[in-house]
């Protein structure tokens, strides 16, 4: 895809099977315009693309009738009422008048904004106009949503729940999700696929359980302990002892070197011995915030 | 006592809908009808209804009022054509029509763009294209609002008074002529205020600029014309003149400019309504919408 | 139970209603000093009654949308007066003092720059609006800090989300600030991106700045440093290290998850010696809840060997600062 | 706690009042000069040109050419042009939320006042004096008449350049209250009677082209001393309420 000077996407090859996708990219990695593509609001320059069974370049309209977009911008009519911004937008999507309207009500208190669907969007704060955005997009009854960073904007205990109404429309109504996100965190714990692109070219592209899962070793961070000052150095010290590869950082010891299930033994018996404090244990996992730094960093300018 | 057994949760919640979807005719349907909603402040608070009001009302008074004097004085004291002919209303209402060419596009146009929506639009089955047809539909109905009733209730008012054109082909014809004029007229504006409001951002300047362009055009070409007594077809150019010359051809009356030929009137009408039109669809293909 | 460190953290006391008349509350001192600090907007209460001081290093300001963190911030920069009790930056007040105004520095939340301006000039013009001594030199340098050097020339109105983020920073930075206030600096940055400005605000921090960053990607801000502020609908929740936080929190369980070869036995052993206080079961785990969080953690790793299962996970559930944060303003 | 205590000291400085102008004045100008901005109130400012014309070739009396020089002039050309430029100076940086990145500086306030202002007149000069200047000369009516046009102009200007950069840093809708004043408060209610004449700037400007054309005009029977300084003194009233305001309001 070629715009009129920089390459925004590279000979891009990617299938995105059903379910929730999580789309992760550094800026201006191309992945508003990969959206763009499928919405057919963009032609690509060579290649060719496929959305629902249906190429987005020539049948646009009967497309984005079945597809819900959330736009990244969060810009809406300050006195339009959350009701008719929704009921209108499914009429423009082809639905007949009454089913518009009983639909945005379903949408809007299914994304927990029964009581508030009458008021002004002016009136609503971030947390609720983006869940206003994704009642919009299931509203037209879509067989695919596409959300550009649905939690922008979202504090901790509000991104919650919008990502749990994300996972319940995909889990209950069987609509298809695609999200892009800069909270890996969150991409992590919500989608079961993910597309990484950096500088317009597939950097990465897998289920989640491939990209993200454990890798090898063990890691175990202790507490330092006022009575046993020297406890994580002695436990350090007897699984070096043993023979396995122990790379300390503060106060957590990553050990690899044998099979987990002896490195748990090991670290078992060396904390036992040293009288050492256990926080956290576990295999070493990797995530994608390790993808992203790898080739995603090196491709930075 | 046991139940019957019949008892059954329903699962409300979310059903596909398999029924058929309206296309993108639909959609441009429903986009022109929000933005007419929107202009005449129906379902919006009180405020946003002001002006509407004070436009159809200037509008429409007069026709009331000459439909009443036909209808109060007996006999034929007044001769229909004497009151008011068709062509010669629109001298009356200039003012409304004007008011209300400066106040439907930039709200039918401008707001989309600062308010988000246009992004939205363009992830319906609506395309630029589209989108624009559906808006223009929107500003036509609306100005027809002020260009055609006033008349068509003249119209009916003559016919119930009796004082109506003269046989049914008579009475047909006339109804098509008024039709003619309050497209015509209707069309001409909504192509230039929809122009005027795609080159700013600001409803305020879009609404300024159109009434500039109203008031100065007659200015400018009365200068050219009279003031310098350079050819009178320089005439041409005025915009709020034009149409409205346009509808005294239409009712073959030779109008106030009567050295301008019936063809010149209507091409610079056709050229005033395709350059608004490019205007805007060249302002439209070039923009970039932040989603 | 040994002895913790004296807690560093503090909440605040329990409301007047509940014990006793407060004793008057000292006038605190530090690089940022709020005293007794409300402010309303018409009858809506932004803030009510906050106070709290800042000094150097990096400070985390968390709480939920409309908490009243941009309104604090603003208060900081002497963008809008509080209606009750005062602000002091530096010792002065930021408001009506012309110099400290120079000691200052904000990035605010809403992203507007001079878009016709490229992003040199625009850096150029807020070095020499600060009466900088070589307004080009500095400004190169600030744009190097962010990362855009390489794009000094083009007009800021054409950058992304991300690039306009980092101009604003870099403005932040042409006066050699005491004071750096960033109001949610990190929204639209990249994970790489984010992690370059992370390590720039830790850099200000060690050099003896007060830097105060409101973010909502908590697992960032954790790695910022440990201490925080938290407001919740107008009001300090809690100030201090957030760890600290989460022990003083005593009256609420820690959840932990144990992977283990035999949950159902390390949990009888578990419960027998009263180490939990509550637990479920699934095929590899068990999910405990503990109020005594450090002797759990001393004796598990014996007891599993004691009485022969394999330990295969230890998870703390909720003591990152996300639950601190969800704990301290539920309900509030 | 780290000994590198960032030395007070030497880092608090001020900016001097002049920079402080300059400063605001390039960015203002940058601000304002915008293609479709200066495209738009040229047309407009023709107006007053070619009506001047179309009287000359009419060769029209004295009478008619300052009656149109004042009301198309005076009236109509200056006021827009100078609510436009002067509204927008600083009213533009305050919709757009970027004057912080002017108001928390070690700078005075009234500087950047002045320095808008100063930057509006700039733009506004040119459009309003050659326009003006221009529909004088055509009217070939002579008579000091593009002399008076000239000077009423540049008084004009002073005035109501600083009197709409008040309306930009107080008014959220500057432009609407802007037309409210020129068209509704100057256009009908100051015709009412000498009283309320007294509280509108087009009388002054009026004045002193009655001054130096000797043709009388209704309401304008200023001497020419009132009809120069009281602008002035009103352009700088406006400015120093504008500094006081920026300093007083709340800044997004």
């Amino acid at each position: 895809m070629q715009f009129s000077s920089t390459r925004a996407l590279d000979q891009l090859d990617v299938s995105i099977p059903n379910g929730v996708t999580g789309l992760v990219g550094a800026n201006g990695a191309g992945k508003t315009t990969l959206i763009s593509l499928a919405l057919g609001l963009l032609k690509p320059t060579n290649g060719s693309i496929s959305v629902l069974g249906l190429d987005p370049t020539s049948d646009g309209p009967e497309l984005r009738a079945m597809i819900g977009y959330g736009p990244e911008r969060n810009v809406f009519p300050d006195d339009l009422r959350a009701y008719d911004f929704v009921r209108h937008l499914a009429e423009v999507k082809g639905l007949p008048r009454d089913e518009a309207r009983s639909r945005a009500s379903d949408s809007l208190y299914l994304v927990g904004l029964g009581e508030e669907r009458f008021r002004a969007l002016g009136t609503m704060s971030t947390g609720q106009r983006q869940r206003v955005k994704l009642a919009q997009a299931i509203a037209a009854d879509p067989r695919l949503i596409v959300l550009d960073e649905p939690t922008d904007g979202l504090d901790p205990v509000q991104r919650d729940e919008m990502l749990n109404i994300i996972v319940q429309v995909h889990r209950d109504f069987g609509i298809d999700v695609m999200l892009s996100s800069h909270v890996l965190e969150e991409v992590e714990r919500v989608c079961d696929h993910v597309v990484a692109l950096a500088e317009g070219r597939l950097v990465a592209q897998g289920s989640m359980a491939e990209l993200a899962g454990a890798s090898g070793g063990i890691e175990l961070e202790l507490v330092e302990l006022p009575d046993r000052p020297t406890s994580i150095d002695d436990v350090a010290a007897s699984m070096s002892a043993a023979g396995v590869g122990v790379r300390r950082s503060g106060t957590t010891l990553s050990v690899v070197g044998l099979p987990d299930d002896d490195l748990f033994d090991l670290a078992a018996r060396s904390v036992a011995e040293a009288g050492a404090r256990i926080r956290t244990l576990g295999q070493h996992r990797r995530t994608l915030d390790d993808i992203f730094s790898g080739p995603i960093e090196q491709a930075q300018p | 006592m046991s139940g019957r057994g019949d008892a059954q949760i329903v699962e409300r919640g979310f059903q596909r809908y398999e029924g058929r979807r309206s296309g993108v005719p639909g959609a441009i349907r429903s986009v022109s009808w929000e933005s007419i909603k929107a202009t005449l402040g129906l379902g919006r608070p009180a405020r946003t209804k002001i002006f509407p009001v004070i436009a159809v009302v200037i509008a429409y008074l007069p026709a009331v009022v000459f439909v009443g004097v036909a209808v109060l004085i007996p006999g034929d004291i007044l001769q229909p054509e004497e009151v008011a002919d068709y062509p010669g209303y629109y001298g009356f209402i200039i003012l409304a029509i004007v008011l209300f060419a400066a106040l439907v596009a930039p709200e039918v146009l401008v707001s989309d763009r600062r308010n988000g929506m246009l992004a939205m639009y363009l992830s319906t089955p609506l395309d630029r294209r589209t989108y624009l047809a559906a808006k223009a539909v929107a500003v036509i109905t609306t100005l027809g609002l002020v260009t055609l009733g006033p008349p068509l209730l003249l119209l009916i008012g003559y016919t119930v008074e009796g004082a109506g054109p003269d046989g049914i082909d008579g009475w047909l014809w006339t109804l098509v002529r008024i039709v003619l004029s309050g497209m015509a007229i209707s069309a001409a504006l909504a192509a230039v205020s929809m122009a005027a409001s795609s080159l700013t951002d600001r409803r305020a300047f879009a609404a300024i600029g159109i009434v500039l362009l109203v008031l100065a055009s007659p200015i400018l070409a009365a200068a050219l014309v009279e003031g310098a007594d350079l050819s009178p077809s320089l005439r041409l150019i005025d915009i709020s003149t034009m149409p409205f010359e346009l509808v005294f051809r239409i009712f073959d009356q030779p109008g106030n400019f009567p050295e301008l030929s019936t063809w010149s009137v209507l091409a610079s009408n056709i050229v005033w309504t395709l350059g608004g039109v490019v205007v805007v669809w060249w302002r439209y293909s070039k923009l970039v919408i932040a989603r | 139970m040994s002895e913790l460190p004296p807690p560093t953290a503090t909440l605040p006391p329990p409301l007047p209603g509940q014990g006793g008349p407060p004793a008057p509350p000292a006038v605190l001192s530090g690089m940022i000093a709020v005293n007794a600090v409300s402010k309303f907007f018409g009858s809506v209460v932004a803030v009510s009654d906050v106070s709290f001081a800042v000094n150097d290093g990096v400070t985390a300001l968390l709480g939920p949308n409309g908490a009243g963190k941009s309104t604090l911030f603003r208060m900081m920069c002497g963008l809008t007066p509080p209606s009750r009790g005062s602000v002091e930056v530096l010792g002065f007040d930021p408001r009506n003092d012309r110099d400290v105004r120079g000691r200052v520095s904000l990035v605010p939340q809403q992203d507007a720059l001079l878009d016709h301006l490229s992003a040199a000039s625009f850096l150029e013009f807020a070095a020499r609006t600060h009466g900088v001594a070589n307004p080009e030199q500095t400004a190169m340098q600030a744009l190097a800090t962010v990362d855009l050097a390489d794009v000094g020339p083009k007009p800021v109105g054409q950058f992304s989300k991300g690039m306009r983020q980092r101009v604003k920073v870099a403005a932040a930075l042409v006066n050699d600030p005491e004071v750096l206030i960033l109001d949610e600096p990190l929204t639209g940055l990249d994970p790489v991106q984010r992690r370059h400005m992370i390590a720039l605000f830790h850099r200000l921090g060690d050099e003896g700045r007060c830097v105060l960053v409101s973010s909502h990607v908590l697992d960032e801000v954790a790695k910022l440093g440990s201490r925080v502020l938290v407001i919740a609908q107008g009001r300090l929740v809690a100030s201090g290290d957030y760890r600290d936080l989460r022990e003083l929190m005593d009256d609420r369980a820690h959840r932990i998850r144990i992977g283990t070869s035999d949950p159902r036995r390390l949990a009888t052993v578990l419960v027998d010696r009263g180490l939990v206080s509550g637990l479920s079961l699934d095929a590899h785990n068990v999910l405990v809840d503990t109020l005594d969080v450090d002797s759990l953690g001393r004796q598990l790793a014996a007891i599993s060997i004691e009485i022969g299962v394999r330990l295969t996970e230890v998870s703390p559930l909720d003591d990152d600062l996300e639950s601190v944060f969800r704990y301290l303003v539920e309900g509030r | 706690m780290t000994d590198v205590r960032p030395t007070s000291t030497v880092r608090s400085r001020h900016v001097a009042a002049g920079a402080a102008i300059g400063l605001t004045y390039r960015v203002v100008l940058r601000q304002l000069t915008s293609r479709g901005r200066i495209i738009g109130l040229s047309l407009l400012a023709l107006i007053a040109p070619l009506s001047g014309w179309a009287l000359g070739s009419a060769n029209a009396s004295l009478d008619d050419a300052v009656r149109l020089v004042a009301s198309v002039g005076l009236g109509l050309v200056l006021p827009i042009v100078s609510l436009v430029f002067g509204g927008a100076a600083l009213g533009d940086l305050r919709e757009d939320k970027t004057l912080v990145y002017l108001w928390l500086r070690p700078m005075d306030r009234w500087p950047i006042v002045v320095g808008a202002a100063l930057a509006a007149a700039t733009l506004t000069a040119p459009i309003t004096i050659i326009s003006i200047v221009a529909a004088a000369v055509l009217t070939g009516a002579g008579h000091g008449i593009v002399a008076g046009a000239l000077f009423a102009t540049v008084i004009g200007l002073i005035a109501y350049v600083c009197v709409f950069t008040l309306f930009g840093v107080w008014l959220k809708r500057f432009i609407v209250w802007g037309l409210a004043y020129i068209l509704i408060w100057e256009g009908f209610i100051a015709q009412a009677g000498a009283g309320v004449a007294r509280v509108a700037l087009r009388k002054y400007t009026r004045s002193i082209l009655v001054d130096r054309t000797g043709v009388n005009l209704k309401l304008a029977d200023f001497s020419l001393t009132t009809a120069v300084v009281v602008p002035l003194v009103v352009a700088v009233a406006a400015l120093a309420i504008a500094a006081w305001r920026l300093s007083n309001q709340d800044i997004d």
